[in-house]
């Protein structure tokens, strides 16, 4: 019964927040003189093949982003360092697979551990500066970010090649035969452009890994328990100081993954146009998805939908797309805010079963809750 | 609205005199769009002329900080969709985009300002030797300075600026083989606030003026405020970058720009429009260079005139291969 | 008996803390006087001549005041119990409530005109984490988002088309007056110049004092001053710190918990808006996209590297400003001479350990204090990369070694709801 | 009650401080207080007793403005007045002390004093004049610029009596506040206590610790399930009839308690020895065994090393040395994990910071302390199933009040949270209990079955090591008890024949060791 509510609410309270982004969005565009109408039916259309295709490349790489700090989270850890990881990760990986030291699928497999060991090693400067040193890893990891920038900009001069004429530098090419190949979406007539990343299927393979590990084994169980009580789990035998680290590494690591769909399924070399600010995003989303794995492909889907929908709003309406920008920060907002009052309607419910069952022969009888009388909905 | 819509039908209604040549062009600009008062404001001033002249149908779209590539193809596919021919890309960031959508769709044309490496039929590469104007007002610099002491600050360390110090040192170098150039950038790939930061751009070029220098050249974009500011404020001189920038500058900070490393995407965008206008679609590399007067400096404000002939017989030796400029420090 | 468990978990021992408050006050005085001493030091040892100009002195204090702003506001947020990551956004606001304010009606409706975009931030921030109880992390990043978002729409809606402006920036705007006095300047760079020890460089930074010291630059002094009187001696400041130790206490005392809260969270947006209006306005002199360049989170950074105190966030903010501004400055030389510093200091400390038996830290830290000083040997510049390395660098050392005896307001970040009292 | 008191109790021309008339209150799905009436007298001790949940902090918090009530009135000093926030109460002269301390650690003492009371006297010199003229007037001997975090409870509690008489309140009450107190503190409270009596003050009290209650108090109001059962006087009833008013039927003797202690060494702790940062000695050479079969109490006032000696065997203090050996393993190099793999179960004092994941179900608090070892996990793996089968043996067996499984810990009242604990530090069958505090802040019912499992389990062969504050469950159910004092072993009781006065001045330090 309760189950049933709860997942009727739980999709309720997203909803609520779609509708009031919605709103809030519409507002801003109507007192700034704007087309309301034609922007939402621009950005409400359903999306072009092509269109679909760009969407769920860009969930991806925003699914790992959202999976490597909802990983942290899930600990109390904020993880604000995804972007420096992921940046140095994805050039240590760009080097690995452009070298081409092995064969074929060879080269990738080692292209990607290197790359998640380098971001789970940069992670965990900041997992051992606080697990030993306690400086808080909001901290370290926000300069952690800055560092790897110079970083990654002193080694790329150091590695580059560049092409006579070109005014951009990268990394050697990643060998056809290691690239990840892409999955055609529809019938080939659509172009050679409704393709995803074939990477994504290890970014879905890494959220059933998120989900086994978090709920089903003893080392997520210890990793949960860490984060609701630091003092709780020492007295219950887990090693706080072990658990900093390997939490910040396994965060990083999976921060490593998110230049990859990137890197083997379309750029092939790490450069100066690389995708950067992803791991801010990957915040947005993990907050979003309440650090759930299907929570966190959702808010993924939904901020790569409104961002591919929003990037024709200038030559076809006339407005700046950035006004999605707006959209997703209401719904970041507005969705905690609808998940609160839900969650405040199903503990005040939890409340009086327990209450029932605390003292069975209360004389109220049933329940008759009477919510005006409540503390919660006053404050 | 988005500010690209409202400038662009200004232009294009003020468009008396040229007939109407049913022509829509898109531009895709990069970050920083019209207005950065920078290099896609030389794109764009191209474009006003055309519309002036031809009397076209223009549409304007930026780049957003950090972008996708996708998103970056999307913007081209969007303008070929919505029925704009030719496309113009402003900026080497759309180099794989270019090369990517301008197959997808033989039949439309694009132009790419600083990348020749995209070579299709339908694809023109707009190219500046952006180091043989750098070397004019290094020249230049060299020429004027009293402490034998110059600085160049770049915003964002890529190829591309690169570039713009190489050709700089080797003219202050050419002026002066012992002269002292202080170099620096603020920010690096994938930071590219150092395009749009004049506090730390104005910072930089202070430690560059305390350190001894009185001449600084920037290649910063919107960071180059900074510089003329600090120039300003410790009474010495600045030179700017891809436009005349003492017509466009604050009148405040005007006297100290010296010159301006003028790197003319206008033009380039306006002959190519031109040509298309006159019902050919160019493709294939044009090189704006000083030998067509591409890049070059200017003389706005009068300060450099008295070393005029000096800098004109550099630029003539750089077009007869005299001197080699390069391209990479 | 070698399990160690979370420093966070427990403990802290009382004795250190109760030391600590017997500090006299003259500390700083002392503190200060000691860096400039060594630096001046540092300079003669290594010729690095930028280190204490009065140039650096007065880029310094350009580049401190935004992150120390920023950080005043953090300080205002969090010792309320609200921890406020949106600083960030707010000084975003704050950048475009200057710009388009002061470019508008002049550089003082400017000012306003950035606090109060700021405060709408705060308020933003305010409902979302006192009223309804969200999450300070989540306001604070979806806040970070909305203004980004919504001053790059603004802007375009705003400055295009306008001469001068565009969609990405302001015209210039006009900027609050600046005090100097030529003379006293003048003669100050004469006692500079003869670079006599440590009276050279007192004569630096007060000839970067009286040379073109903007208005802004003063107000914002006066307002970590401010903040501490008002904070910790005042009545309302008592209640405003109690709502961050201890809510419920605070409330079953008769504190208006959520008013307080509500009121240090609009005022924490007003100075990091503030912060965003001294970049737009005296740092620079437009606003521009992206001008904010993460100073947000550096100001978050300092204020807890400042021990949520008013002093400390404006040495840490200090540090910050300093070193980023040797390194845009003359950075090769400069920066390399702060190796120096760094390698001796770190020897010292692991000399330090040994006297205190902690052999495994005395000898990772010696080592790396030797591994710094062979670099310094080897090396006449530091290479620019690195340069731009060294403010980050330097506070995650300075943390690495100090971090334990921070101590952060009890009940902040907590969610609180009204009548939890009891 | 030797002393005079200016009016006599129970004398129904005494001025009315407080009288409530028809209190209810109803959170959803409970009436927390249905219909109170109470009268309270100027110059008296009001005691209000009750079971756990029911009612009595509610209708103390009504009464002190933090929560409205949802009927009935409320009138002090012979006035009616509404009460809507704390301010209004301390208007009208009610001061309160929580059954929770409501400190803030960070601040000083007079900076907790004055707070929300600053038009009074300020923040400064003079208000620091007035919290040292009250503190010297009531001998309450608090030092105004120490920090709150440095105190101990009953310093802490001091604190909180000074900040209501600062405000100058002629009601007070006093929420359970003998809880963490040792017997000598709790007379100076209550000296403390008939001193505000003296000054006409009237005090409302609420304790579990019935013995006390009919020692200090005037009246007492008996409530149950909400409403007010009757208003006795001392002298009329006992305690065992007390709490029988309190469950409303009789209350079942506790069994009589048969050693079953072996000779076989279970536990055995020497030299252990902690010092903390600035190198004080929080436990020095601390050597004791403890038998199969046997519960060793430890006697202290708190903050004498106890925390420190629990937290020693079970690993979870760094830098502690001595050997600490369990049957024949030597746990010193263990880590707490391995330790309580080895057998120990750790029922914490403080149940809401190291015994629970406050927002986790229960089942995941089952195993929580457990998560290596069947039934919840194999392997690496937890096994949620079984998990939960195991909860409701618990719920069952312990007589835990919940709906199911699946409700977060923190919605359970503290009675049967610490159940909980307790049900799952026995399962698995541990060779040794180290339970701190095993029932404090339990009602007399839940606290008798809690005694019951701990009794039962020891004539299985478990040993205990039972710290408490309260001294009757401390002589009730150990074999044997020691004295800590400043971190030391000081003297070892026979409970058979050692009365609580008798270890509390051993406790000080004022008697000598047996
Ligand atoms: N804020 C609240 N919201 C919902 N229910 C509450 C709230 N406060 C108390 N209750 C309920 O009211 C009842 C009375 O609680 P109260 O705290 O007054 O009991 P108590 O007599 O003080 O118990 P104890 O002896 O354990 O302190 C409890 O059963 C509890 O479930
Ligand atoms: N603010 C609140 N909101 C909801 N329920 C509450 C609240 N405060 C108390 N309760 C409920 O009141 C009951 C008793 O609370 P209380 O804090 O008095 O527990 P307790 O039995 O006194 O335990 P402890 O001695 O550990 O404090 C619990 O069921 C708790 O869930
Ligand atoms: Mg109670
Ligand atoms: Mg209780």
């Amino acid at each position: 019964m309760t189950r049933v509510l709860r997942a009727l609410l739980g999709l309720l309270a997203p909803l609520l927040a779609l509708v009031a982004a919605f709103v809030i969005t519409s507002l801003v565009l109507i007192s700034a003189g704007d087309p309301v109408g034609e922007v939402w039916s621009e950005i409400l259309q359903v999306p072009e093949t092509r269109n679909v295709a760009n969407i769920v490349n860009q969930a991806c790489v925003l699914y790992l982003s959202g999976l490597a700090v909802a990983v942290a989270f899930r600990m109390n850890l904020f993880n604000i360092g995804v972007d420096g990881q992921y940046r140095i990760a994805a050039f240590v990986g760009a080097v690995v697979a452009g070298e081409a030291w092995l064969p074929g699928y060879l080269n990738t497999a080692l292209a990607i551990v290197c790359a998640m060991a380098v971001g789970a090693l940069w992670a965990g400067i900041a997992g051992v500066l606080r697990a030993t040193r306690g400086v808080s890893e909001v901290i370290s990891t926000i300069m952690l970010n800055f560092i790897s920038t110079s970083v990654v900009a002193y080694l790329l001069r150091e590695a580059a090649v560049r092409e006579e004429g070109s005014n951009t530098i990268g990394t050697k090419e990643i060998p056809e035969g290691s690239r990840i190949g892409p999955i055609p979406l529809a019938a080939a007539d659509s172009g050679p452009t409704a393709e995803i990343y074939g990477f994504v299927v290890l970014a879905v393979l890494a959220g059933v890994a998120y989900w086994f590990v978090m709920s089903r084994t003893r080392f997520g169980f210890d990793l949960r328990a860490t984060g609701q009580s630091t003092t709780a789990a020492v007295a219950s035998g887990i090693n706080v100081r072990r658990m900093t680290i390997i939490t910040m590494m396994l965060s990083g690591a999976v921060a490593g993954l998110v230049g990859l769909p990137i890197l083997f399924g379309e750029a092939y070399s790490y450069g100066s146009t690389f995708q950067s600010g992803l791991g801010f995003a990957g915040i947005a989303i993990a907050l979003l998805g309440r650090n759930n794995p299907v929570g966190i492909a959702l808010a993924a889907l939904l901020f790569a939908f409104l961002e591919e929908q929003s990037n024709p709003l200038q030559i076809l309406v006339g407005v700046s797309p950035e006004i999605v920008a707006i959209t997703q920060g209401v719904i970041v907002l507005t969705v905690v805010i609808s998940y609160e009052v839900v969650r405040r309607f199903l503990t005040r419910r939890e409340q009086s079963r327990v209450a029932k069952a605390e003292r069975p022969a209360d004389p109220a009888g049933p329940a008759d809750p009477a919510p005006t009388q409540d503390q919660e909905a006053r404050a | 609205g988005g500010g690209g819509d409202d400038t662009a039908s200004d232009g294009g209604s003020d468009s008396e005199g040229g007939s109407d040549s049913g022509l829509k062009v898109g531009l895709a600009y990069d970050v920083g769009g019209r207005g950065d008062q920078s290099f896609n404001d030389s794109a764009a001033a191209g474009l006003d002329q055309a519309i002036e002249e031809y009397g076209i149908d223009p549409q304007e779209s930026a780049a957003e900080d950090g972008e996708s590539e996708s998103a970056r193809e999307e913007r081209l596919r969007t303008f070929v969709d919505a029925g704009y021919d030719p496309i113009i890309a402003v900026g080497f960031a759309y180099e794989a985009a270019v090369a990517k959508v301008a197959e997808e769709f033989p039949d439309s044309h694009f132009a790419i300002i600083d990348s020749e490496t995209v070579e299709a039929d339908n694809v023109a590469n707009l190219v500046f030797a952006e180091e043989e104007g750098s070397f004019l007002v290094g020249a230049a610099a060299a020429l004027k300075t009293e402490t034998d002491n110059v600085g160049f600050v770049g915003g964002v360390e890529t190829p591309l600026i690169q570039k713009f110090e190489a050709g700089y040192i080797a003219g202050a170098e050419a002026v002066n083989p012992d002269i002292e150039v202080q170099s620096t950038y603020l920010t690096q790939i994938p930071d590219f606030s150092g395009f749009a930061d004049p506090a730390r751009g104005k910072t930089a070029a202070e430690g560059m003026f305390d350190g001894g220098a009185d001449i600084v050249y920037h290649a910063a974009g919107g960071s180059g405020g900074g510089v003329f500011e600090a120039a300003a404020e410790s009474d010495n001189l600045a030179i700017g970058v891809d436009s005349d920038q003492y017509e466009t500058a604050d009148p405040s900070v005007q006297d100290v720009i010296m010159t301006s490393m003028l790197k003319n995407i206008d033009v380039a965008v306006f002959e190519y429009l031109t040509a298309v206008n006159d019902g050919e679609f160019p493709s294939g590399i044009t090189r704006y260079d000083l030998s067509v007067d591409g890049v070059g400096y200017s003389t706005s404000g009068g300060q450099v005139d008295d070393i005029a002939d000096e800098l004109d017989e550099y630029k003539q030796q750089i077009i007869d291969g005299e001197v080699e400029v390069p391209s990479a420090p | 008996m070698s399990v160690v468990t979370d420093p966070v978990a427990t403990a802290p021992a009382p004795s250190s803390r109760s030391q600590r408050r017997l500090r006299p006050a003259y500390w700083w005085i002392l503190g200060i006087v000691g860096f400039i001493a060594l630096l001046s030091l540092l300079e003669r040892v290594t010729g690095a001549d930028d280190l204490t100009s009065a140039g650096t002195v007065g880029a310094t204090l350009i580049a401190t005041m935004p992150i120390m702003l920023a950080a005043l506001g953090g300080l205002w947020a969090e010792r309320a119990g609200v921890v406020n990551i949106g600083l960030e956004g707010m000084m975003i606001l704050g950048t475009f409530g200057a710009g388009f304010f002061a470019f508008t009606y002049g550089p003082w409706i400017g000012v306003a005109g950035s606090i109060a975009l700021g405060m709408v931030g705060g308020l933003v921030h305010a409902l979302a984490t006192v009223v309804f109880g969200v999450d300070h992390i989540i306001s604070g990043v979806a806040i970070n988002i909305i203004a980004l978002g919504a001053v790059q729409y603004l802007a375009a809606l705003t400055f295009s088309g306008v001469e001068g402006g565009g969609p990405t920036q302001s015209p210039k705007i006009g900027d609050v007056p600046t005090i100097s006095f030529p003379a006293l300047g003048d003669r100050l760079g004469e006692v500079e110049d003869n670079n006599w020890f440590f009276v050279s460089e007192l004569a630096a930074i007060a000839r970067a004092l009286v040379t073109n010291l903007s208005v802004l630059v003063l107000i914002s002094l006066a307002l970590v001053v401010l903040s501490y009187v008002v904070l910790w001696r005042t009545a309302f400041g008592l209640r405003l710190r109690s709502c961050g130790e201890s809510p419920a206490a605070a409330e079953s005392l008769g504190v208006a918990v959520m008013r307080y809260k509500f009121i240090a969270v609009l005022i924490s947006g007003g100075l990091a808006g503030l912060a965003g209006g001294f970049l737009a306005m005296v740092a620079s002199s437009n606003y521009r996209e992206g001008q904010t360049g993460g100073r947000g989170y550096i100001g978050l950074a300092a204020m807890i590297f400042g021990n949520w105190r008013p002093g400390g966030l404006l040495a840490g903010s200090g540090l910050f400003g300093y070193t980023e501004t040797l390194g845009l400055r003359q950075g090769g030389t400069s920066v390399r001479a702060l190796l120096l510093l760094v390698s001796l200091l770190a020897i010292a400390f692991a000399i330090w350990q040994v006297r205190r038996t902690n052999f495994t830290t005395a000898a990772v830290v010696f080592v790396i204090g030797a591994a710094i000083g062979a670099v310094y040997l080897s090396i006449d510049q530091v290479p620019g990369d690195f340069t731009r390395m060294t403010p980050y660098v330097i506070t995650l050392l300075v943390l690495a070694f100090a971090s334990q005896r921070l101590r952060m307001p009890a009940a902040d970040g907590q969610v609180y709801r009204k009548g939890s009292a009891g | 009650m030797t002393e005079t008191s200016s009016t006599a109790p129970g004398d129904p021309s005494t001025p009315l401080a407080v009288r409530l008339r028809g209190i209810g209150k109803r959170f959803p799905g409970v009436i927390a207080n249905d219909d109170v009436n109470i009268d309270v007298r100027r110059g008296t001790i009001h005691a209000v007793v009750g079971e756990n949940g029911a009612g009595k902090s509610t209708l103390m918090k009504i009464l002190y403005g933090v929560q409205p009530p949802d009927s009935g009135t409320i009138e002090i000093g012979g006035s009616q007045v509404k009460l809507s926030s704390p301010a209004d109460a301390i208007k009208a002269g009610v001061g309160m002390v929580f059954q929770h301390f409501m400190l803030a650690d960070n601040l000083t003492v007079l900076e907790n004093v004055v707070l929300g009371a600053e038009k009074q006297h300020g923040i400064g010199r003079k208000a620091r004049a007035e919290v040292r003229r009250i503190s010297d007037a009531y001998g309450l001997g608090v030092d105004p610029d120490a920090l709150v975090e440095d105190l101990g409870v009953g310093a802490r509690q001091r604190v909180e009596i000074l900040k209501v008489l600062f405000r100058g309140a002629r009601t007070i009450i006093l929420d359970e506040p003998t809880a963490v107190l040792v017997p000598q503190e709790v007379d100076e409270l209550f000296g403390n206590l008939r001193e505000l009596k003296k000054e006409g003050l009237a005090v409302l009290f609420i304790s579990h610790k019935l013995d006390e209650v009919l020692s200090v108090a005037d009246e007492i109001t008996v409530i149950r399930r909400g409403t007010t059962v009757r208003t006795v006087v001392p002298a009329d009833v006992t305690s065992r009839q007390l709490a029988e008013l309190m469950v409303g039927s009789e209350l079942p003797s506790p069994g009589i308690s048969e050693k079953a202690t072996s000779t076989r060494v279970q536990l055995a702790v020497t030299g252990l020895t902690l010092h903390d940062a600035a190198g004080r000695a929080l436990l020095d050479d601390v050597t004791f065994e403890i038998r199969r079969g046997e519960i060793l109490g430890i006697a202290g006032v708190e903050g004498n090393g106890q925390a420190e000696l629990v937290e020693a065997v079970m690993g979870m203090r760094p830098g502690a040395t001595g050997s600490i050996v369990l049957t024949d393993q030597d746990l010193a190099p263990m880590s707490t994990l391995r330790r309580r793999e080895a057998g120990i179960g750790y029922i914490p004092e403080d149940r809401h910071r190291h015994g629970l994941l406050l927002d986790s179900p229960l089942w995941e608090n089952r195993v929580l302390g457990h998560q290596s070892r069947p039934p919840s996990a194999s392997g690496r793996l937890i096994k949620r199933g079984a998990a939960r089968a195991d909860t409701q043996r618990i719920i069952d067996a312990y007589d835990v009040r919940t709906p199911g499984t699946d409700v977060p810990a923190r919605a359970l009242s503290g009675g049967n949270q610490q159940k909980l604990i307790v049900g799952r530090e026995m399962s698995g069958d541990p060779i040794l209990l180290i339970a701190a505090h095993p029932t404090r802040g339990v009602d007399v019912g839940a606290q008798a079955a809690i005694w019951n499992h701990i009794r039962e389990a020891r004539a299985d062969g478990l040993s205990v090591l039972l710290i408490s504050a309260d001294l009757d469950e401390l002589i009730g159910l150990s074999d044997r008890i020691e004295v800590v004092l400043r971190g030391r072993l000081v003297g070892e009781f026979d409970p058979s024949d050692v009365t609580p006065e008798q270890l509390g001045s051993a406790m000080t330090g004022a008697g000598s060791a047996a």
